[in-house]
């Protein structure tokens, strides 16, 4: 059926057409991995741009409209078009490998979550290019945004309703495949903890984002067809929409949140060479960090006048949620503590993670005391305080799992040397930043501020900020040019360059794909290196040879996620011009029609028979 | 890919037998979810109390969907403990969001 | 199992919708996305209920509503959920020919709620001018109701696709699952049904 | 020489003191010294969240950085493999409930504030404001008093002042850092909030809910002032006259041109039934500042008149007609603006909003 060895390279046409059909994990996880990098070079740029608009009072670098657009481009490119398919390009390279599946439970589904993330977030930007993106904020508050005039709030709501869509699904796909898709032997309580918060994380999706939709929905309905939901004149109330964005926006940051905890779990426990301190408490205090997650949404909107019983209840609710991150604080520590340290790329990652997130969750406590809020609110305060927890958390956690997971995605191995003049860069320049931006917002600087005026002792601290922002940028890239170096010298490494314990390790890197020719047995936690200390240099089979089932490749989800992307700017259009709507109907046809040729379509996929499989490992 | 084609005539036709008895149980929750819904309907009709129509037909209607979920839907059969513990979840976030709209938006 | 098994298979387990890895996987999976959806309806519910008295002098709930259609359009949902209930329960008896027939009932009953569902909003909107622009009352209740709609338009077409497919070829351990979720869908689409009718109508009137 | 040297010192200390302001920020902006109720309130619960959080980064550091330099594979101890602990029950239990006490320390204080910034007691008996917050400014009307004016509030000193908002488009917030933590301006549901200055002085406020492109420029004043003072110019709006003449000849001129041009949506008499399209003007020549950032001169004020667009981007003013029509040149803005700088309500300016002009001057 297929050859299993690749012989010979393969034309560019053939690659391209590869990617563009492929419902492999390994495959999915590489695209995730470039358009995510690729949305966070561009959130980069429009933030370096936004902090030399303010290296000076009443600077005009850019205008003050521009400067909206920027920061609501910023925050939603980094947020949903970074982060999350960052997270995802990790959970689709580890998560099945980690338990011992061969694939995912939907690898249809998976790859049309990725383009419809695609096209969602070109979208998106698209509004740069016909006249204005969105400038409502990355949380787009009514009735400023249903207000605001030209197209630019329109791809926002698009866009992100149809990688929002991708995301659902994607959540789905990674919950049933760790629900139903373990190796024998891999109970819950033995899953690594990156599986762990990547299911809790999928948890979290699939409960969120629905409120996301509705709210998007809604806002789609007021600019487009005249509804009043948010506006006051019919009655309607902006406040439903920010209660809607943030029963979804709280969860959100622990989605990004949660794997970047996972990512130093792994990293900690192998680079000190201890099984993870306190693994149970770990998974625990996930779970609950997940599920208090979702009552304390209304600590954005202290403010909004709910009254005193309101806020004090999501007050309260919120601080709970230092607990559970607490007892992961200690966990790590009492994880290094005794083992053996070795400090190279990916840990330093990991030990700059520490110090840094704990200052950010610390300022979270301290934006969460509903009193002291009215002072923090909307202030470069909690401009500081979410950027340490994003960048000193999740940032860093992407950075540190890039050059973790590098070989096993790729082969190659990133160079330790620049991989750490790329972290003291980075990281100097992140607490530059950001740390004086605390006091920036207590000495009366608002966010979402174009310029400040002069006189107003504001000057300094943005200075150093904006150098602080610089710094970062050049870290990042001393991260590209490692990573084409790497590329292109193309030495390969072994499938388990770190000594590492879990099961991922225990294959070629990059890994065949079928992954695991037999399914492993899995013994315990950290089953490599359970089999390792018993002088095992690999897993246990737990099955003989036989033949492989692997699902079919597929256009459909492209051809799916294009027809969307047209309908959708059917639908922006149609507000100005009722003959757009024969674009919605158009789009809505080809995502339908493949929709349809794939549920009558049989696809049972194919099978690598049990002989091809013998003589490749004769072969080898 | 577990296997579990190869089951005897006689098992079948036990199972035969159990999902008849339960088809008619399924019956029996279909009649009571008719007189649910005309108690809610005459209940409104009869124009009572506001404060006592609207509790009593919240929990008509959540017995309602009781039904549809544990007998139409299978929740009460085994291998249904993640799907009833997810959906529930669902639920939680549900419950929560139309508290949070109905008691804080307005004031 | 081969491709074989899949498509013709020996015999028919008496949960054909779990027999295969993928048939439970989309079994879990869809149950998952139900949890879900709550939350999406539960958005809408929230957001009608925040909104239902801002009609903006227009006209209110009490004076839109007749209880008679929307009673006959519960029952017909009602007993929808039910025909699909032994849709199913052939489907495990391995009765292709009586599955379709309920089948087919349960879309039938689902085409008659949606016509009077569609009579009623065509009435509003022709008789009272009450639109999606009225007001945030207009907006909401044409949201919550419609978004309900469409997931029966949905569900007919789901039912309606899967039995033209497999109307030559009977029941497989391919397609089982695939009958099986759209009919959890089905039963989703009545427990929403049961909510609205109470919330929207009931409540509405009072 | 020894003159000299004096000054040095004196120099030396002023800095000093300058350095350690500036280090919190200017004195009439920033949170960090509280002039106010809210702001006090708001500070206390600050400091005390600030304490215990340095007790826990110094427990969480003093850990890290003994395991970081203690347990830092060493050359030669590349195989050696460290026991593999499990865990520790009671270390679980520690560290879960000494944060848990930590968080009461700060729960408590917290609540306690956040009920006694709320309490509405004593608005029948106090002054109540109506605050309307607009694209980009804001209008403020005595409820009691039947006068309403714009872009600075005067408030009296150690009284509470309760502010009924209310925006007239988008969301925007009201928030005096000095004196009292912030609250949205929401177009539907109306915030109450109080204030209460414990001293004299004029305060910058800010909006601080994103709205729009001028929504870093939507500033307004809390002019604080005495008992005294107070009723006098509360007194002194009531009689703003609509019909007021302009004195000298270039304001008369001035005068006629705003009549042609302006007053369809410029009020220049405080009455409270004007409707509120755009600032009263009743108390213009008493202004801190000029719509609200510029500092107040008859150039800013000519340039405002020509440019709102430039100064306020996306403000109303821009679409006025006589701009449209370009029916207005610096001439006739000049005229204007003698004639808006004598609308005044009393004589002269406070004399805290008179130091304010001369050092806000002194910063362009
Ligand atoms: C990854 C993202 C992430 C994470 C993990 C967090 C974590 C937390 N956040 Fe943050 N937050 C954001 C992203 C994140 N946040 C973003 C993006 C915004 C702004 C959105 C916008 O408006 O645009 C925001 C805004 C925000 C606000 C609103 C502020 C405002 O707008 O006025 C609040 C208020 O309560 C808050 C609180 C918290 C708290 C209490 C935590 C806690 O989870 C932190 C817990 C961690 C610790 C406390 C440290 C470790 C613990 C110990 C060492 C134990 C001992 C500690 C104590 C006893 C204190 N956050
Ligand atoms: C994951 C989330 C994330 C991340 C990673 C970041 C990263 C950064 N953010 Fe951002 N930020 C947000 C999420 C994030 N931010 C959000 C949600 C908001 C709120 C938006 C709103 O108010 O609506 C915000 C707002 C925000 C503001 C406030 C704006 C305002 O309120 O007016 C500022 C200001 O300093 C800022 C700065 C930065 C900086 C300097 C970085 C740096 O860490 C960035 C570092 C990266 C680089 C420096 C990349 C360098 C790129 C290159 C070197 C290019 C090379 C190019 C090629 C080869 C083509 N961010
Ligand atoms: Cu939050």
């Amino acid at each position: 059926m297929s050859t299993l060895v690749a012989t010979n390279k393969k034309s560019f046409g053939a690659t391209l057409w590869d990617y563009l059909t492929t419902v492999d994990h390994k495959k999915i996880a590489i695209m995730y991995l470039i358009a995510g990098g690729f949305f966070f070079l561009v959130g980069g740029l429009e933030a370096l741009a936004i902090r030399w608009q303010l290296v000076q009072p009443m600077n005009d670098f850019v205008s003050a409209g521009f400067y909206n657009e920027l920061i609501t481009m910023h925050g939603t490119t980094m947020i949903f078009l970074a982060a999350m398919p960052l997270i995802f390009a990790f959970m689709n390279a580890v998560v099945p490998l980690q338990i011992g599946a061969r694939d995912v439970a939907f690898p249809f589904l998976n790859s049309l979550g990725f383009w419809l993330f695609l096209f969602g977030g070109i979208m998106l930007n698209v509004g740069w290019f016909t006249g204005g993106a969105a400038d409502a904020g990355w949380t787009a508050y009514a009735p400023l945004s249903t207000t605001s005039p030209g197209e630019g709030v329109d791809y926002y709501v698009l866009g992100l309703q149809i990688s929002g869509a991708g995301t659902l699904m994607g959540g789905i796909n990674f919950l049933v495949t760790i629900v139903n898709m373990r190796a024998p032997g891999m109970t819950y309580m033995r899953m690594p903890l990156f599986t762990w918060t990547a299911f809790v994380a999928s948890a979290l999706i699939l409960f969120a984002f629905p409120a996301l939709t509705v709210g998007l929905f809604l806002m789609m309905f007021d600019r487009l067809f005249g509804s009043g939901f948010f506006e006051a004149n019919m009655g309607g109330n902006a406040v439903i929409w920010q209660h809607l964005f943030w029963i979804f926006g709280h969860p959100e940051v622990y989605i990004l949140a949660l794997p970047a905890f996972g990512v130093f779990s792994e990293i900690i426990s192998t680079f000190s060479k201890k099984r993870l301190f306190g693994y149970t408490a770990m998974v625990f205090a996930t779970v609950l960090i997940g599920f208090l997650g979702f009552m304390v949404w209304a600590h954005h909107m202290f403010t909004v006048g709910m009254g005193p019983a309101a806020n004090s209840i999501f007050a309260v609710a919120t601080m709970a949620i230092a607990v559970p991150t607490g007892i992961k604080i200690f966990n790590w520590l009492f994880t290094l503590w005794g083992g053996s340290i070795e400090i190279n790329t990916p840990m330093l990652w990991a030990l700059g993670f520490i110090p840094t997130f704990t200052l950010g969750g610390m300022t979270g406590v301290m934006v969460a005391a509903a009193s002291a809020d009215y002072q923090f609110h909307d202030t470069y305060f909690v401009v500081a305080h979410f950027h340490y927890v994003i960048v000193g958390g999740v940032v860093f956690a992407l950075l540190a799992g890039l050059h973790y997971w590098w070989p096993k995605m790729f082969g190659t191995i990133l160079d330790d040397k620049l991989g750490k003049i790329t972290f003291w860069f980075f990281f100097i320049g992140f607490h530059l930043t950001f740390f004086i931006q605390h006091f920036l917002g207590l000495m009366g600087m608002p966010r979402r501020y174009w310029t400040y005026l002069e006189n107003q002792g504001l000057d300094l601290g943005n200075l150093v900020s904006t150098i602080g922002a610089f710094l970062m940028g050049v870290g990042t890239i001393f991260l590209l040019i490692n990573i084409v170096k790497t590329t292109m010298k193309n030495e390969k490494v072994g499938g388990d360059p770190w000594d590492a314990r879990t099961l991922e390790w225990a294959i070629p890197s990059p890994p065949p794909f079928y992954n695991f020719k037999q399914l492993p047995l899995v013994r315990g936690l950290d089953p490599l290196w359970v089999e390792k200390t018993e002088g095992r240099k690999g897993m246990t089979p737990a099955e003989p040879i036989g033949d492989i089932h692997m699902p079919n490749n597929s256009f459909l989800p492209f051809v799916i996620s294009v027809g969307l992307f047209i309908a959708g700017f059917g639908f922006i259009y149609q507000k100005n011009d009722l003959s757009w709507l024969t674009l919605v109907f158009i789009g809505m046809g080809i995502a339908l029609g493949a929709m349809l040729t794939r549920s009558v379509k049989d696809d049972i996929g194919y099978h690598i028979h049990k002989e091809d499989l013998q003589k490749e490992a004769e072969e080898s | 890919m577990t296997d579990k084609v190869s089951e005897t005539s006689q098992q079948f036709d036990y199972e035969k037998q159990k999902r008849k008895e339960e088809m008619k149980q399924q019956v029996i929750t279909f009649a009571l979810m008719i007189v649910f819904t005309l108690i809610s309907f005459a209940m409104v009709l009869a124009e009572l109390d506001r404060l006592f129509v609207i509790p009593v037909i919240l929990v008509l209607a959540a017995v309602q969907v009781g039904f549809q979920l544990y007998y139409f839907m299978h929740m009460s059969h085994k291998g249904h403990e993640l799907p009833a513990l997810m959906f529930y979840g669902g639920v939680f976030a549900a419950f929560l969001t139309i508290l949070a709209l109905v008691v804080l938006v307005w004031w | 199992m081969s491709e074989q098994d899949v498509l013709n298979p020996k015999h028919m387990p008496h949960n054909p919708e779990k027999a295969t890895l993928e048939g439970k996987n989309k079994f879990i999976g869809f149950w998952f996305f139900l949890g879900g959806e709550s939350v999406l309806f539960a958005s809408l519910f929230g957001t009608y209920l925040a909104l239902n008295d801002s009609t903006n002098g227009g006209k209110g709930s009490e004076e839109l509503f007749g209880l008679e259609l929307v009673f006959i359009m519960t029952m017909l949902l009602l007993t929808s959920s039910l025909t699909s209930v032994y849709a199913m329960y052939h489907m495990k008896n391995n009765d292709f020919k009586k599955m379709m027939v309920w089948l087919g009932i349960t879309v039938a009953l689902g085409l008659g709620f949606l016509c009077f569902e569609l009579y009623e909003f065509n009435h509003y909107i022709h008789e009272y001018e009450f639109t999606m622009r009225s007001s945030a009352f207009g907006s909401a209740f044409y949201t919550l109701v419609g978004f309900h709609g469409g997931h029966v338009v949905f569900g007919l077409l789901w039912f309606i696709s899967l039995m033209v497919r497999n109307a030559k070829r009977g029941l497989n351990l391919y397609n089982a699952p695939k009958f099986y979720i759209a009919s959890l869908y089905w039963h989703f689409i009545d427990v929403v049904w049961v909510f609205i009718f109470t919330v929207v109508y009931l409540m509405g009137v009072l | 020489m020894k003159d000299w040297m004096g000054k040095i010192r004196t120099l030396s200390i002023f800095s000093f003191l300058v350095m350690v302001l500036t280090a919190c920020g200017k004195n009439n902006l920033t949170a960090l010294v509280p002039k106010g109720y809210g702001a006090e309130q708001s500070f206390n619960v600050i400091i005390i969240s600030i304490l215990v959080m340095i007790v826990v980064f110094i427990v969480v550091m003093a850990i890290y950085i003994y395991v970081v330099l203690k347990f830092r594979r060493k050359k030669g101890q590349e195989n050696q493999i460290p026991k593999q602990t499990e865990g520790n029950k009671t270390l679980e239990v520690v560290w879960t409930v000494i944060p848990i006490l930590l968080l009461i320390i700060i729960a408590v204080p917290t609540i306690a504030s956040t009920y006694d910034l709320a309490d509405e007691g004593e608005k029948e008996d106090s002054i109540n404001v109506n605050v309307k917050g607009m694209q980009f400014w804001w209008n403020f009307e005595y409820a009691n008093e039947e006068v309403q004016t714009s872009q600075e509030l005067y408030i009296p000193v150690d009284q509470k002042v309760y502010l009924n908002m209310l925006s007239g488009d988008v969301i925007h917030a009201f928030w005096v850092p000095s004196i009292s933590g912030k609250m949205d301006v929401s177009p539907e549901n109306e915030n109450t909030m109080y204030i209460e200055a414990f001293e004299e002085g004029v305060y910058w406020g800010k909006c601080t809910e994103f709205c729009g492109d001028s929504h870093s420029l939507m500033d307004f004043k809390i002019v604080v002032v005495s008992q005294e003072e107070y009723d006098q110019w509360i007194e002194g709006l009531k009689n703003t006259d609509p019909e007021y003449t302009a004195q000298s000849a270039s304001a008369q001129e001035g005068q006629q041109l705003f009549n042609n041009n302006c007053i369809s949506c410029h009020a220049i008499d405080a009455s409270a039934t004007n409707p509120v399209i755009a600032p009263n003007l009743a108390d213009f020549g008493n202004r801190a500042m000029i719509a609200g950032v510029e500092h107040y001169s008859k150039e800013a004020l000519v340039d405002w008149i020509l440019n709102p667009g430039e100064i306020k981007p996306g403000n109303g003013m821009m679409e006025a007609p006589y701009l449209t029509d370009n029916a207005i040149n610096e001439e006739d803005a000049e005229k204007i603006a003698d004639f808006l700088m004598e609308l005044k309500a009393t004589d002269k300016p406070v004399e805290s909003v008179e130091i304010f002009r001369e050092e806000e001057g002194q910063g362009n």
